[in-house]
């Protein structure tokens, strides 16, 4: 109506922003900057260790490519508000089954892993379920199913093979169109060539003399970069990403606009089932055995990786390009370590130090966003 | 790859999380080998145990390009795979601890030094049976690793029985490894053995057996030793402790390896580090070193 | 306005129980297109339960919710906004680390295709939420500033322009001018006006008797979860409405100073 | 009442920014002991962040504050309210999970001996709240509800009472009508009438002109983080006041029905 | 003032409700309710199996008299509105820092427990200062802590004695007055007397044969009721207990009224340290050693009996009664489990499926608490 339409830029109670550091400020700036001290970091003290050799790019990348992936799922998850303690039982649930359906029961591989994705998200739904009609916080729902699930994959194989660990799956795959997904190489050629070239080093002796160190991209981190790219268009830009937003920043005031609350969270348990399950079947395939420790504390990597990246713990802020830059940092640092030949046991230590000091450097990013709350 | 200068670089990878005990007399036993060697060797373990994790470390530990690596075969569908590749690019191969001399020779590692953990509870399994036990209660604190199975299942085949029940996921508190145990004795008072499969279950079981009286009277025997263990063998609380002589494990594929690689000798079979059988004879050197390299 | 249409909602006997608290005994009352319907009463009387019912946040322990003549039974929210009927809760529905576009369009967001995709359009929400905003008299800082930052005045305005921007058929407003400066509520009753006059049924929460004077066609007051009855605008004087809104119950003796001022 | 008195308060130059924004740009003000003042202003002025910078909320990022003639820091509300200042927030300071007897007594528990132990007195803090509450014209079903089970006017009205009850020098007001019903408005400006008559300093704000004129002696205008000036009662007209408080900027053009009832 | 001051009782909005069911409603019921199923339960399954002798029921006392140790800290922390991760790491490590101190210093034994003591509470003390200064989730603080104090518990005996386990620490602290109040029992000579006047059975074979079964009540239980009187009268009872409360309920709206939020909530992290740090006295001077592994995972088991026992997660509402049922149940369940016979790998699905059950429950009473919410 009447009034006197000043543009929001004149405004006279709004201090000059320099445009550089209003284009830094975001939610992925910590996971940036993390970044880029990592690197440099490790450039200095392991440069020489074969860290940056082909053969060691693709040893961290694959570490940091493994917790992109659950940090995928984390991290929507944790911006829809909730946040899922069972999915390193789900992991190691997860390759059990496929195990237990194709050593055991014989099904082709196909079957298995269809089979056990239905299974996984079904769990998933169920965790949502559980958590939106009860209303019990997601902590202690899926703390519960951490247990219960690692229960069942100790206890399933141990009842029906007789021991923890169930091998073998690599022979049977071999052919399985399905398990080619999750298990094989891209660009096996480009390598061959690369090899060849003599760009990147190749075996010197041994039955694969001749081939290059590094023979192609593993389907893991296909899988990583595609549910990274996946997570963060349906964040920023649909629709259900607002859906997200809301849901976690506040439920009950996205329920009073007619935000399907319920339905976001729960979807969202179920996409971090799926990313758990991707994960292992990722393993499952490239090593050929499930076992019933697999996946050990990985809900805490994931959470971790996703915090690292400036995501909220109590919802409603975050973003996926950080996450999975914090899993990027994660791997690296973890990868590193070990090519800077640091007393091993050392190594949670300062995971924990890391850790601390990537959430204090997002809290004060974001408070310069939100301004000083 | 035959060179005579000395500063080569060993990596042994466990597959033990940090916090298991027993690891420390590897980690004594490499430390001190690299430093009377004139040797670089460092030591690895996936932090949780995960050997899918360990796979990694493995293949990180061939990209930084050692002269030799020394890992255990904890499971070979997992490992197998890094291993070749690490041996592929030219990186000597030693496995340790676990794993079958066999599984050895498949993955292209030059030597397996150690014993391998169904054997070695089979073997127990003998010798218990040969002293009269038929039932008996294997005390398990590391359930989801494959090995710790493996042990209770080659001591009940040794027996002759069915495992069954007979093994406990127990945990690793040690208060709720000797309440546990005090329950399982408790509800089944005819069980004739116990076996442990450390020093972090054979400790409390150990309390849990004077607390109830029947120290002295079950027979007890358990694997790896241990300070306390040692002091049980010696009172004859604990019948005999398997030792596989860890510190062998550790020390000899490092000693092999720089004499390897210093002047191509290598010894023409594998090594058999167990299973010793430790009971109360000749036990001083053990109770001076246990927990540090025995 | 027109008694004589057929009511837009009819809510018949409604009684709602939260555990051994009897917030509503028994409240009837029904709404018609394109008049105000003031909802008066004490603090505790039920008002915010009582549309909370209408608006399908509660569900009524017994009674009956006609729509348009038909029954209506809403699971949430969700169904209720689609049946038409928009609401500003007395506890705003704003989510604080979200922008002000964000939660302008939360629920509603405008979506333009993409290839195969359907995309969030920014670009529309943001010249929307700016000109809806000034269009009540708030000059946002932009419009990508977090809810959070906002003052208490300042977010009422967001929630009621954007139930006014995608109101329907019904506008339910619970309170929506206790946090507003002057010149805000007038512009928030001058939008009651317009809304009403395009023939939309607005329901009006308020505690101020001559807000409820101002735009008010017909005033329902609660009183300890029953009514009092409903009057027209005009069968009844400012006092009489306000000795009503205070429960009946005897006011209590102001000063000369400060008497009749309330 | 009386500015030739030594004034209790004195605040000097406020100034106070969040990040990038200024909520205020230089404020000066005095509170003199008995005088009830009213801080008028749009939303979004900064009446808020004002009173918080008062009671030790916020810390002012440049300007000085006075009690009493002496320069005052405080770290935390904890020194405000030691040094008397008792405040009743917009955003109410209520847990919704505890009683209201344990709120209303919270931060100043009464304790009872036993033996060695001091001992939270829950009989006595039960009448209290009980007796005080009656006062405020709130009939509670029982000392121990929850504070989440009430309404927003009963929660407003706990949020008063307890203010009065325990307040020392000063009492600070931030809108605590908003979302009163008329009976209960009517005592909250009369417990600010008594309370002023006791000698105590009250600072009151609303958006409410008829509020402010029935119990203010003297009325400060903010605008966009500066003040437009003091004035006594007696020399400014309602009307002018609603002009300032609108921030001086022309008012909607009102329909005639609905002119001058804001 | 002038006002019809009719008494509540006669309110007609409020529908009667008996006195039974008002007694009833508190936050332990969930605990009380679950404490008589299982009793019941076992009662029925393990009745026969020496569960309930006199030996039988002192190993599940003393199993959850643990429990109920790290169960009354983190009870009060998270009714305090924060919980803490670092609860099983602060275990190993104040274990492992009384031995380093008799072993390898050679300090008498009492001195190493003091200076323990105070270091574990100032580490407590820096966990609740990083939280409040910072404002960060305590979830993540304290998870860095458990990496942090985990590698120390591991490197530093490795460094210093190169060993993970240090024992001995039995004969140290033999006729030391300090840890006998860890590590002694009270009523020796009553039980002496029982078991002679045959009211409780003696020993029949072994080497013990004559001697009553139980012989004494350890100081961990003795511990663990003091700390839960402590605790329950700290909180009801006192000015303070009501500061805890509100830090939780709503730290900005306390603050506002003056409570003192940071220094409560230090003061509880300080507490559930000093909890930490009995539990791993009573621990090491009753096995005679501290080890790198001791107290993995005890940070959740003190968290699911909190939660068993009726407190809500996100704080504000909670008893120090109903965690000690809480830990009472946990520790009935797992030793029950073992005398019932269960397979024990499936230890873990029972565990998950009465927390679930529990919590279930407790919201439930919760809700009739409050009204529907
Ligand atoms: N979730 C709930 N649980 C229990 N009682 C409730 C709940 N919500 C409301 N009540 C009770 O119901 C009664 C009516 O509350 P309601 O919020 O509808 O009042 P209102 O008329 O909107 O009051 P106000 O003008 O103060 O906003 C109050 O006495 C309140 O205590
Ligand atoms: N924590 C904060 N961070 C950033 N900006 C803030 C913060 N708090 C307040 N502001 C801004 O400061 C300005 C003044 O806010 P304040 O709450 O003091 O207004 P007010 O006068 O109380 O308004 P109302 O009458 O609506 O309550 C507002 O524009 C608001 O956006
Ligand atoms: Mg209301
Ligand atoms: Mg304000």
């Amino acid at each position: 109506m009447s009034d006197t339409a000043d543009a929001p830029a004149s405004d006279e109670r709004i201090k000059q922003t320099s445009a550089l550091r209003k284009a830094l400020i975001r939610p992925e700036l910590g996971g940036i900057c993390g970044t880029v001290i990592v690197f440099v970091l490790f450039a200095i003290f392991a440069g020489d260790s074969g860290m940056f050799s082909s053969q060691g790019v693709l040893n961290w990348s694959v570490v940091s490519a493994q917790f992109m992936i659950i940090a995928v799922g984390a991290c929507l998850l944790m911006i829809a508000g909730e946040f899922d303690l069972s999915v390193g039982s789900m992991i190691g649930f997860a390759g059990m089954m496929i195990a237990i359906f194709t050593i055991t029961l014989g099904w082709p591989v196909w079957q298995a892993i269809l089979i056990t994705f239905a299974l996984c998200i079904a769990i998933g739904a169920l965790n949502g379920i559980i958590v939106v009609r009860t209303g019990l916080p997601s902590f202690i729902v899926t703390l519960a199913f951490l247990f219960i699930l690692r229960g069942f994959t100790i206890y399933l194989p141990q009842l029906i093979e007789r021991k923890t660990i169930i091998g073998g799956i690599d022979k049977a795959a071999e052919g399985d169109w399905l398990a080619a997904l999750f298990g094989g190489k891209i660009l096996t050629g480009l390598f061959t060539w690369l090899g060849d070239a003599g760009i990147i080093a190749v075996f010197e002796r041994g039955n694969r003399a001749g081939e290059p160190v590094v023979d192609g991209i593993p389907m893991l981190i296909v899988w990583a970069l595609m549910l990274v790219v996946f997570g963060h268009f349906l964040l920023t830009r649909t629709k259900f990403g607002n859906w997200i937003f809301a849901s976690g920043g506040d439920a009950q005031a996205a329920r009073y606009v007619g935000v399907p609350v319920n339905r976001v969270k729960i979807l969202m348990f179920m996409f971090t089932a799926f990313c758990a399950c991707v994960f292992a079947t990722c393993q499952v395939m490239e090593f050929g055995s499930a076992g019933a420790d697999r996946g050990l504390l990985k809900e805490f990597e994931a959470i971790i990786a996703v915090v690292i990246g400036g995501a909220l713990l109590t919802g409603g802020y975050g973003s996926v390009i950080g996450a999975a830059l914090g899993a990027l940092i994660f791997g690296v640092v973890q990868q590193g370590l070990f090519f800077a030949n640091v007393e091993s046991s050392l190594f949670r230590v300062f995971l924990g130090v890391i850790l601390l000091f990537a959430v204090v450097l997002n809290t004060y990013i974001r408070r310069m966003i939100t301004g000083e709350r | 790859a035959t060179a005579s200068a000395e500063g080569e670089r060993y990596v042994l990878v466990s597959h033990a999380p940090d916090s298991d005990s027993w690891w420390n007399t590897i980690k004594n036993g490499i430390a001190l080998a690299g430093k009377q060697m004139n040797v670089e060797v460092e030591y690895r373990n996936p932090p949780t145990g995960d050997l899918a994790d360990m796979a990694r470390i493995i293949e990180q530990a061939a990209a930084s390009s050692p002269n030799g690596i020394i890992t255990t075969l904890a499971d070979y569908d997992v490992l197998s795979g890094p291993i070749k590749a690490a041996v592929d690019s030219g990186v000597d191969v030693i496995i340790m601890n676990s794993g079958t001399p066999d599984q050895a020779r498949e993955v292209g590692a030059l030597m397996y030094v150690g014993q391998p953990e169904y054997d070695a509870g089979h073997a127990a399994g003998l010798r218990a049976k040969g002293d009269g036990v038929g039932s008996f209660l294997c005390v398990n604190h590391y359930i989801s690793s494959p090995s710790s199975t493996e042990r209770c299942q080659g001591f009940a085949d040794g027996l002759g029985v069915e495992l069954g029940n007979q093994m406990i996921d127990s945990g690793q508190d040690p208060a709720e490894i000797k309440n546990r145990v005090l329950a399982y004795l408790n509800s089944n008072p005819d069980t004739d053995a116990v076996l442990t499969l450390g020093p972090t279950s054979a400790d409390p079981t150990l309390l849990a057996l004077e607390e109830n009286g029947m120290a002295g009277q079950i027979y007890f025997g358990t694997f790896d030793l241990g300070a306390n263990i040692v002091e049980g063998i010696k009172a004859g609380t604990i019948n005999w402790g398997i030792d596989q002589q860890p510190f062998l494990q550790a020390y000899l594929p490092v000693v092999v390896l720089t004499n390897y690689h210093r002047y191509g000798v290598l010894p023409g079979n594998n090594i058999n580090s167990g299973p010793g059988f430790v009971t109360a004879d000749g036990l001083e050197m053990v109770e001076k070193y246990a927990g540090e390299y025995r | 306005m027109n008694p004589e249409h057929a009511p837009l909602i009819e809510m018949k006997n409604i009684e709602k129980h939260f555990g051994s608290v009897i917030a509503l005994n028994g409240v009837s009352l029904e709404i018609y297109p394109g008049e105000c319907h003031c909802l008066l009463g004490d603090n505790g009387a039920g008002k915010s339960t009582f549309i909370k019912t209408m608006s399908g946040v509660h569900k009524p322990t017994r009674g009956e919710i006609l729509f348009e003549g038909k029954p209506m039974h809403f699971e949430d929210p969700r169904d209720a906004i689609s049946a038409g009927i928009a609401t500003v809760y007395q506890d705003l529905a704003m989510i604080p680390l979200m922008s002000v576009s964000r939660n302008f369009f939360m629920g509603n967001e405008p979506e333009k295709k993409f290839g195969p995709f359907k995309l969030f359009d920014h670009a529309y929400a943001n010249e929307i939420t700016m000109q809806e905003m000034r269009k009540m008299g708030i000059n946002l800082r932009g419009p990508d500033q977090a809810v959070g930052t906002l003052s208490g005045g300042e977010r009422q305005t967001v929630a009621i322009a954007r139930a006014v921007h995608f109101g329907a058929k019904v506008l339910i407003l619970d309170e929506p001018t206790s946090a507003l400066g002057v010149r805000q509520t007038a512009n928030v009753l001058a939008t009651i006006d317009k809304v009403r006059k395009d023939g939309i049924a607005v329901v009006f929460i308020t505690h101020n008797v001559r807000h409820a004077l101002a735009v008010g066609d017909r005033f329902t007051v609660l009183n300890r979860g029953k009514t009092l009855g409903t009057a027209q605008r005009g069968q009844i004087t400012p006092d009489e409405l306000q000795d009503l809104m205070a429960g009946g119950q005897e006011m209590v003796a102001l000063e000369s100073s400060l008497g009749g001022t309330v």
